[in-house]
């Protein structure tokens, strides 16, 4: 059991290795060649071809290095849960026990480090299988649909690599059994963010926002890292089941969850460090969807899930995840009402939700966080999948440029509209269940800041219900202002002629429509009770904020219904300025700082050196004095010689 | 009595000999890869003859007296401590043989660079083998003149001042370290390292330990460099060679760290103890200090070196902690560091070689589009270097770093946990310094544009850079000049030199080589590090297994992990 | 007569000899401090001579002797100064600087200031 | 030797000679070495050679005053006078005769003087000689040169004649020596 679990994990990261090193063989000599000839001549044109025809090989041993493994890998999980469902229940009510009881780990070596040993473990139960699902068909339908969207990117073969190198850091993170395997995990995909949002990397507003997304979220790493020092130092391992069965002392494991939630928060883009998340949006749309909304920011809450336990042994660590909760979910909402780009809707709606999860979490219940995060995964990575087909279409993010692309684009319109329903939280679609089931653990929790946290909640229903409408009109209703642009800058895929996308990009989204839909109703089925009395007051929430907004769009379709949040428009565009505070408070003294440590450096503790140099230099002036060619006073000098001594003479004897 | 430690500082003082025969000298590079690759060849040997069973103990020891008169003895041997180091010298050494075959050194004269690298060789394989006091130090000093004349003949512009600096700052650092050593042999009585380690300092005084471990530990962090004494390292990186600055980062800096943990903590405890949190102060001030000033380093160069100045600061972190743990991150970190930043050097002098300068602004952007292979490598070094799980990076500075949570008994705890705090932050700034360089130079659009006509005035090494601001607010359109000049700078327009793909000829300034990606003989030195990095990355069991008994011994099993 | 007197009158000669020879810029002035000092000791050895009364005037032989050394001295000395005059253009002792160990050509103008190395 | 000697203060007569002619010999040579003109500095030397032939014959050593006289005032200074003509020295007034150790000088002059004083008087404070006259006549004086000292007398004209030739080498142009 435990060598399949090594084999999901194992799979991509092959396929990586092998996208990287084995696609570029056939070509590498051609490539070269293609660059030295760039713009020499017509002459050429028969290597150019030759290069293009080595190009497509490429292309295509890269598509099946990507989409074979991750087919396979996906094939192994259903068989892992498959045998998990027929494992022996285990008696301590682990997560989901009565529908995936079954429980396997295997450690593979141990390594001795001086202190605690850290061990190369793989643990499968029923939460990693669960979130394994949902990393694994996400990125097979990201895969899939990415050799549609990169069509003629000469550099795809290195982005299905890293995508398929980030699936492996995602599995090895909900596969881990050991904290230092897991913060493994955790950095590598940090890394693979980096790649892929720097993919587009002439544009040096692309190379900035990746580098501030790993930048952010390695700062909430070491934060990270510190929480599984005090973990594991005190547990004496690093295994995540010592460390859950050692009964810490609450000092501890209060410091060691809250230096934990720094991570999660970096990596979940929760309030403190969630500036990165709209600015990742500059990577191509397919990374958004897989990284930036379905599978790495939910790592944050999924660990917070994995060491639940500990977490709900320090009752302040949950009431300040509350809070953090209830001002994200609400901020990040507001913000997503006034964007004017889709993709950064989706990103703050991402940022919203991910609050969601982490309110239910603070409230007690880790079953609605993670029925909630895996509903949300699929439709918000359906959503995006639909932004890249319309913004594909389009050439533009903006949505002031789209609009009635509804007869243009069939398929997108029905699959966005699922999405969007889901996201709104309408009955038949899954975000309905997912977000009840959240609301009311909320309602339920205890706690000082619950009564805060409730509220956000109900409130933020109704924005979300507010911004999906938005968005939903101005795309796909309303007078088409569509002008097929000539060249996008890189920026931007490539513009297609007025047709739909190719079936491998609509396919994809076909398939995560799918779980969109039904989740909710297979998650209610399966035992997730439902409460209707809040549930149709939420509803009722939701479609009061989308009915506003449809009264405003109604009245004039051509304007921006975000008018009606009227003077609060401009700051929740810039998310509250807090970018604008990072920069002035961190950035720029950071830099001021290193200019001043290297001026330091050059005139103090090099000057120190320089100086000591010089300082011998003049003292040996004042002994050449006595060379100076002066005879005079070297007779001086002998004479006074001479009365000094006569004068130590007489005196001393 | 082992032959192979005595074959190992034999074979290429020999080679360095015979390669002064004028017959030898004009195939000089080939003698010297066949030497080198026979060294290699006798490392791994040793490596194998090795037990790995009890890598605690000393193997392999060759003794014989040396100096009667002064009871000195010529006592080689090796333990789990310094086998690593020894493979990871030879290894080094070989690969700058291999990018000196398809690379000559500008300087010419490459019959005279053999010689001077195979001492160099004979004197880094001799401290890392040596167990006697004295014999430590006369290795510690071979290695200084061969690498003087490294970078004073065959630097860059400065490099005479670089020079000088560098060898009269480390000899002022052996002087001290042999007064150390002195003191101790006064006091133990003996010169032995096995001996004096087995004793756990039980036969020396408290005070004597102190002085001892002070001027000792001075001698060491010059080498090391510790953040007060480093100010040569930037000057000898940015002058040196290519082969010079692999050397002098691979192995060099190595060789004042591996001197704390084989003579400094094992044989004064309690020196050791008392000094402890100053060394610990001192080496994560060198690690903010460190990676604060590569932030606003204009030469691609003299950052990697400013870079080695942190990466050190955890390794003598970790010493400082005096704790097993701390020990073996400091070890891993000795050589991950020493393969990372061999690399990352490689990369520099073939940019610096291509280009024609190291200059940040003056490379403009774009090289991922001129150079792809170049420009990956250099990306995959870098996330090495900034300790990505994974690659061998992260090991040591994370074993550095839990050493510094716990550290021994006697240390303050408090005090250690700002360190570490400090410390993770270093690691963010390291990280920031390098995608923030790794964004200058390789991502971007490549301008080609001719430099201007007349010679660039080059700008003073360490003037207030125009450095790019990397988590700008809100992405603006970047102007086409590419020119990220920081607005207080007088924003003096830098052209990038561009010497496109192709373009031959009408270059300003000297003949440059042919602009191609990277050649055969490049791949071959880089592409061995690569592996070993990833493998260390993947597997640190590898190295983890040989050193953990070896450092639990070092430090007397009484001490508390 | 109290020995006392000459010899005191020497003694203060004998200094302000001293003095000609250390601060006397020409060379000559410091032939003639050396022939004051010279004279000092004369009048020492007369003054102790007369005070012994030696039956072989010890004191006042060894005077004439040094009066006679002391015409040969200076008559040498001036030998040396004129050659020194005609090659150098100058007797001040302080511009001779020779022995230095940077032979300083003294620029015209600037008075050698004493002692500039 | 030394009978009752009478006290040192008052100078009895010849010792109060004594004492004017010393003032005298000391005021010029102060003269010597400060004056600010050439010539004069040779004037005040003949000046202060003069008061001490003088100094001579009150201490009964009339041969050694007269070959004072002859020697030093008549040849020595004449010879100092003939280089300063040759050399030519500016006549007037003319400065910076001193060089820049002045102060160091005067400090170690009056150094030397304050030692050798206090030495002196300590020592022979009360060192008294009656004075016979004709006692230092030429007579007694040519004795003694020549039954005890002739052999330094003839070594001496030894050193004169060697002085002479070095003195002619020396300041005469057409002997060059070996290039």
């Amino acid at each position: 059991m435990t060598a399949v679990v090594a084999l999901i994990v194992l799979l991509p990261f092959a396929a990586a290795v092998a996208g990287l090193l084995a696609t570029r063989l056939g070509t590498r000599d051609v490539r070269a060649e293609d660059v030295r000839t760039r713009g020499v001549g017509a002459r050429d044109a028969r290597t150019a071809d030759v290069g293009a025809r080595a190009e497509r090989a490429a292309y295509r041993r890269a598509a099946w290095f990507a989409i074979v493994p991750g087919t396979v890998s996906a094939a192994l999980t259903v068989w892992l849960a498959a045998a998990l469902a027929r494992g022996t229940p285990a008696t301590d009510g682990r997560f989901w026990a009565e529908l995936l009881p079954g429980r396997t780990e295997g450690t593979l070596t141990v390594v001795e480090t001086g202190s605690v040993p850290i061990s190369l473990t793989l643990r499968a139960d029923g939460l990693s299988v669960l979130a394994g699902i949902l990393v694994v068909v996400v990125a097979l339908a990201v895969q899939v649909y990415s050799v549609g969207y990169m069509r003629d990117e000469p550099r795809y073969p290195s982005y299905s690599a890293f995508v398929s190198l980030f699936t492996s850091a995602m599995l090895l993170v909900v596969y881990a059994g050991d904290l230092i395997v897991l913060y493994a995990g955790w950095e590598i995909m940090g890394l693979c963010s980096y790649l892929l949002i720097g993919h587009w990397w002439e544009d040096r507003a692309n190379s900035r926002a990746a580098v501030k997304a790993f930048l952010v979220t390695r700062l909430g790493d070491v934060g990270f890292l510190f929480g599984i020092f005090v973990l594991g130092l005190s547990a004496g391992s690093f295994r995540i089941d010592d460390v859950l069965r050692a009964d810490l002392p609450r000092g501890t494991l209060v410091a060691a969850t809250l230096l934990l939630l720094a991570g999660v928060a970096g990596k979940s883009a929760q309030v403190p460090l969630q500036t990165w998340l709209p600015d990742a949006m500059a990577g191509p749309t397919p990374i958004s969807a897989l990284i930036h909304a379905a599978t790495m920011v939910a790592a944050g809450i999924f660990v917070v899930a994995r060491l639940y336990p500990a977490f709900l042994a320090a009752p302040p660590t949950l009431d300040v995840l509350g809070v953090v909760a209830a001002v994200g979910m609400l901020g990040a909402a507001l913000a997503a009402l006034a964007q004017d780009d889709l993709k950064r809707v989706l990103a703050y709606s991402t940022i919203s939700q991910l609050a969601y999860m982490a309110a239910a979490l603070a409230a007690g219940s880790d079953r609605a966080a993670m029925f909630h995060l895996v509903s949300h995964g699929a439709f918000k990575a359906l959503l995006f999948l639909c932004a890249g087909l319309v913004i594909h279409h389009v050439g533009s993010n903006l949505i002031s440029h789209m609009g009635g692309l509804r007869t243009a684009l069939p398929v997108t319109f029905w699959t966005m509209t699922i999405g969007f329903a889901a996201l709104a939280g309408l009955p038949p679609a899954s975000g309905f269940f997912s977000k009840d089931a959240v609301l009311s653990a909320v309602e339920h929790g205890t706690g000082p800041a619950q009564p805060l946290v409730y509220a956000s909640a109900l409130l933020t229903v109704g924005v979300t219900g507010a911004y999906a409408a938005r968005a939903w009109l101005r795309t796909f209703f309303g007078p088409a202002r569509i002008e097929p642009l000539p060249e996008p800058p890189p920026g931007v895929a490539h513009v297609f002629d007025g047709r739909e996308a190719p079936p491998s990009m609509l396919w994809p989204a076909g398939v995560l429509a799918v779980p969109a839909l039904l989740l909710g109703l297979a998650g209610w089925a399966a035992g997730v009770q439902v409460e209707w009395g809040p549930a149709a007051a939420s509803l009722a929430v939701a479609l009061l904020g989308a009915g506003i907004v449809y009264a405003l769009w109604r009245a004039a379709p051509e304007q921006d219904p975000a008018r009606l949040l009227g003077p609060f428009r401009a700051p929740c565009e810039r998310a509250f300025y807090v970018d604008a505070a990072y920069a002035a408070l961190v950035t720029r003294p950071v830099l001021r700082l290193a200019r001043g440590v290297v001026r330091t450096d050059a005139r103090v503790v090099d000057g120190a050196v320089r100086g000591s140099g010089r300082a011998t230099l003049g003292l040996s002036g004042l002994v050449r004095l006595a060379q100076n060619g002066n005879a005079q006073l070297y007779v001086t000098g002998l004479l006074a010689g001479l009365v000094l001594i006569a004068v130590a003479a007489v005196v001393l004897t | 009595m082992s032959w192979l430690p005595i074959a190992l500082v034999g074979v290429p003082l020999l080679g360095a000999l015979v390669a002064t025969v004028p017959a030898v000298r004009d195939r000089a590079v080939a003698w010297g890869i066949a030497v080198s690759a026979g060294v290699l060849v006798l490392a791994v040997a040793l490596a194998a003859a090795f037990e790995y069973a009890r890598p605690a103990d000393m193997q392999l020891q060759s003794d014989r007296p040396w100096i009667p008169g002064l009871g000195l003895r010529f006592h080689l041997g090796v333990d789990g401590v310094s086998l690593p180091l020894v493979v990871l010298t030879a290894l080094l050494t070989f690969l700058c043989f291999v990018h000196l075959a398809g690379h000559p050194p500008e300087g010419g004269r490459p019959g005279a660079l053999v010689v001077t690298l195979l001492v160099l060789e004979v004197g880094m394989i001799g401290t890392f083998l040596a167990l006697d006091l004295l014999l430590f130090f006369v290795f510690f000093e071979v290695v200084l003149v061969p690498m003087y004349f490294v970078i004073a003949l065959w630097g860059g512009a400065a490099r005479r001042a670089a020079a000088v600096k560098f060898i009269l700052y480390t000899l002022l650092g052996s002087a001290v370290l042999l007064i150390g050593l002195l003191v101790v042999w006064t006091q133990a009585g003996t010169l032995d390292m096995v001996a004096l380690a087995g004793r756990h300092g039980s036969g020396m005084a408290r005070s004597a330990q102190i002085l001892a471990f002070l001027a000792i530990g001075l001698g060491l962090a010059v080498k090391t460099p510790m953040w007060p004494l480093h100010t040569w390292l930037p000057d000898a990186h940015t002058e040196a060679p290519t082969v010079g600055s692999v050397l002098l980062a691979g192995v060099l800096l190595k060789m004042g760290s591996y001197g704390f943990a084989r003579i400094a903590i094992p044989v004064l405890p309690e020196g050791a103890a008392a000094l402890a949190p100053w060394l610990g102060a001192f080496a994560v001030a060198g690690i903010a200090y460190g990676s604060l000033a590569c932030l606003a380093q204009r030469d691609l160069k003299r950052m990697i070196a400013y870079s080695s100045v942190g990466h050190m600061g955890f390794v003598l972190l970790g010493f400082a902690s005096l704790t097993p743990v701390g020990l073996n991150g400091a070890l891993f970190a000795n050589v991950a560091h020493g393969l990372i930043t061999g690399l990352l050097f490689f990369l520099a002098g073939a940019v610096k070689e291509r280009y024609g300068t190291a200059d940040m602004v003056r490379l403009g952007g774009g090289m991922l589009r001129r150079l792809p292979y170049v420009a990956s490598l250099l990306t995959f070094a870098c996330v090495a270097s900034l300790g990505l799980p994974g690659l061998a990076g992260f090991w040591g500075e994370m074993l550095a770093l839990l050493g510094a949570f716990r550290p021994v008994a006697g240390l303050s705890r408090p005090l250690f946990l700002v360190f570490m705090a400090v410390g993770g932050l270093g690691a963010v700034l390291t990280a920031a310094y390098f995608l923030a360089m790794l964004s200058r130079v390789t991502h971007g659009r490549a301008v080609e544009t001719v430099p201007l006509a007349g010679p660039l005035e080059p700008p003073e090494p360490d003037e207030p850079s125009g450095l790019y601001e990397p988590p700008g607010p809100l992405a603006t359109a970047e102007g086409v000049r590419e020119v990220l000049s920081e607005a207080g700078e007088a924003a003096k327009p830098v052209e990038p030199v561009a010497a496109d793909a192709g373009q031959t000829g009408g270059q300003t300034g000297k003949a440059r080589r042919p602009f191609r990606d990277v050649t055969a003989h490049e791949l071959a030195a880089w592409l061995p590090l690569v592996a070993l990095i990833v493998l260390f990355g993947l597997w640190p069991k590898a190295l983890l297994a040989v050193t953990t008994p070896a450092v639990q011994s070092l430090l007397g099993s009484g001490v508390a992990p | 007569m109290h020995v006392v007197y000459p010899v005191v009158v020497s003694a203060l000669l004998f200094s302000i000899g001293v003095y000609g020879v250390l601060a006397r810029r020409n060379a000559i002035l410091v032939l003639m401090s050396v022939e004051l000092m010279l004279n000092a000791v004369n009048l020492n050895l007369v003054a102790f001579d007369v005070w012994l009364g030696d039956r072989l005037h010890g004191g006042q032989v060894l005077t004439l002797f040094v009066i006679v050394i002391a015409a040969a001295e200076v008559g040498l000395g001036l030998a040396i100064v004129l050659a020194v005059f005609r090659t150098r253009r100058t007797v001040d002792v302080d511009r001779l600087r020779a022995l230095a160990e940077v032979v300083r050509t003294p620029e015209p103008g600037r008075p050698d200031g004493e002692g500039a190395s | 030797m030394t009978s009752q000697a009478p006290g040192l203060w008052p100078p009895s007569g010849p010792e109060v000679v004594f004492l004017l002619l010393g003032a005298v010999a000391v005021g010029s040579a102060l003269l010597v070495v400060t004056t600010r003109q050439l010539v004069h500095a040779a004037l005040w030397l003949v000046v202060c050679f003069g008061a001490l032939a003088g100094g001579y014959l009150v201490l009964t050593a009339e041969f050694v005053a007269w070959v004072q006289v002859l020697i030093y005032v008549g040849a020595v200074v004449v010879l100092l006078l003939f280089g300063i003509m040759l050399t030519r020295a500016p006549i007037g007034p003319s400065a910076g005769l001193d060089s820049g150790n002045r102060w160091a000088a005067a400090l170690v002059a009056v150094a030397t003087a304050a030692v050798l004083v206090t030495v002196i008087v300590t020592g022979f404070r009360t060192a008294y000689a009656p004075l016979q006259p004709g006692r230092g006549a030429a007579e007694p004086l040519g004795a003694s040169v020549f039954r005890t000292w002739v052999l330094p007398f003839e070594a001496l004209s030894v050193l004169l004649l060697a002085a002479l030739i070095g003195a002619i080498v020396l300041s005469r142009t057409d002997i060059r020596g070996r290039e």
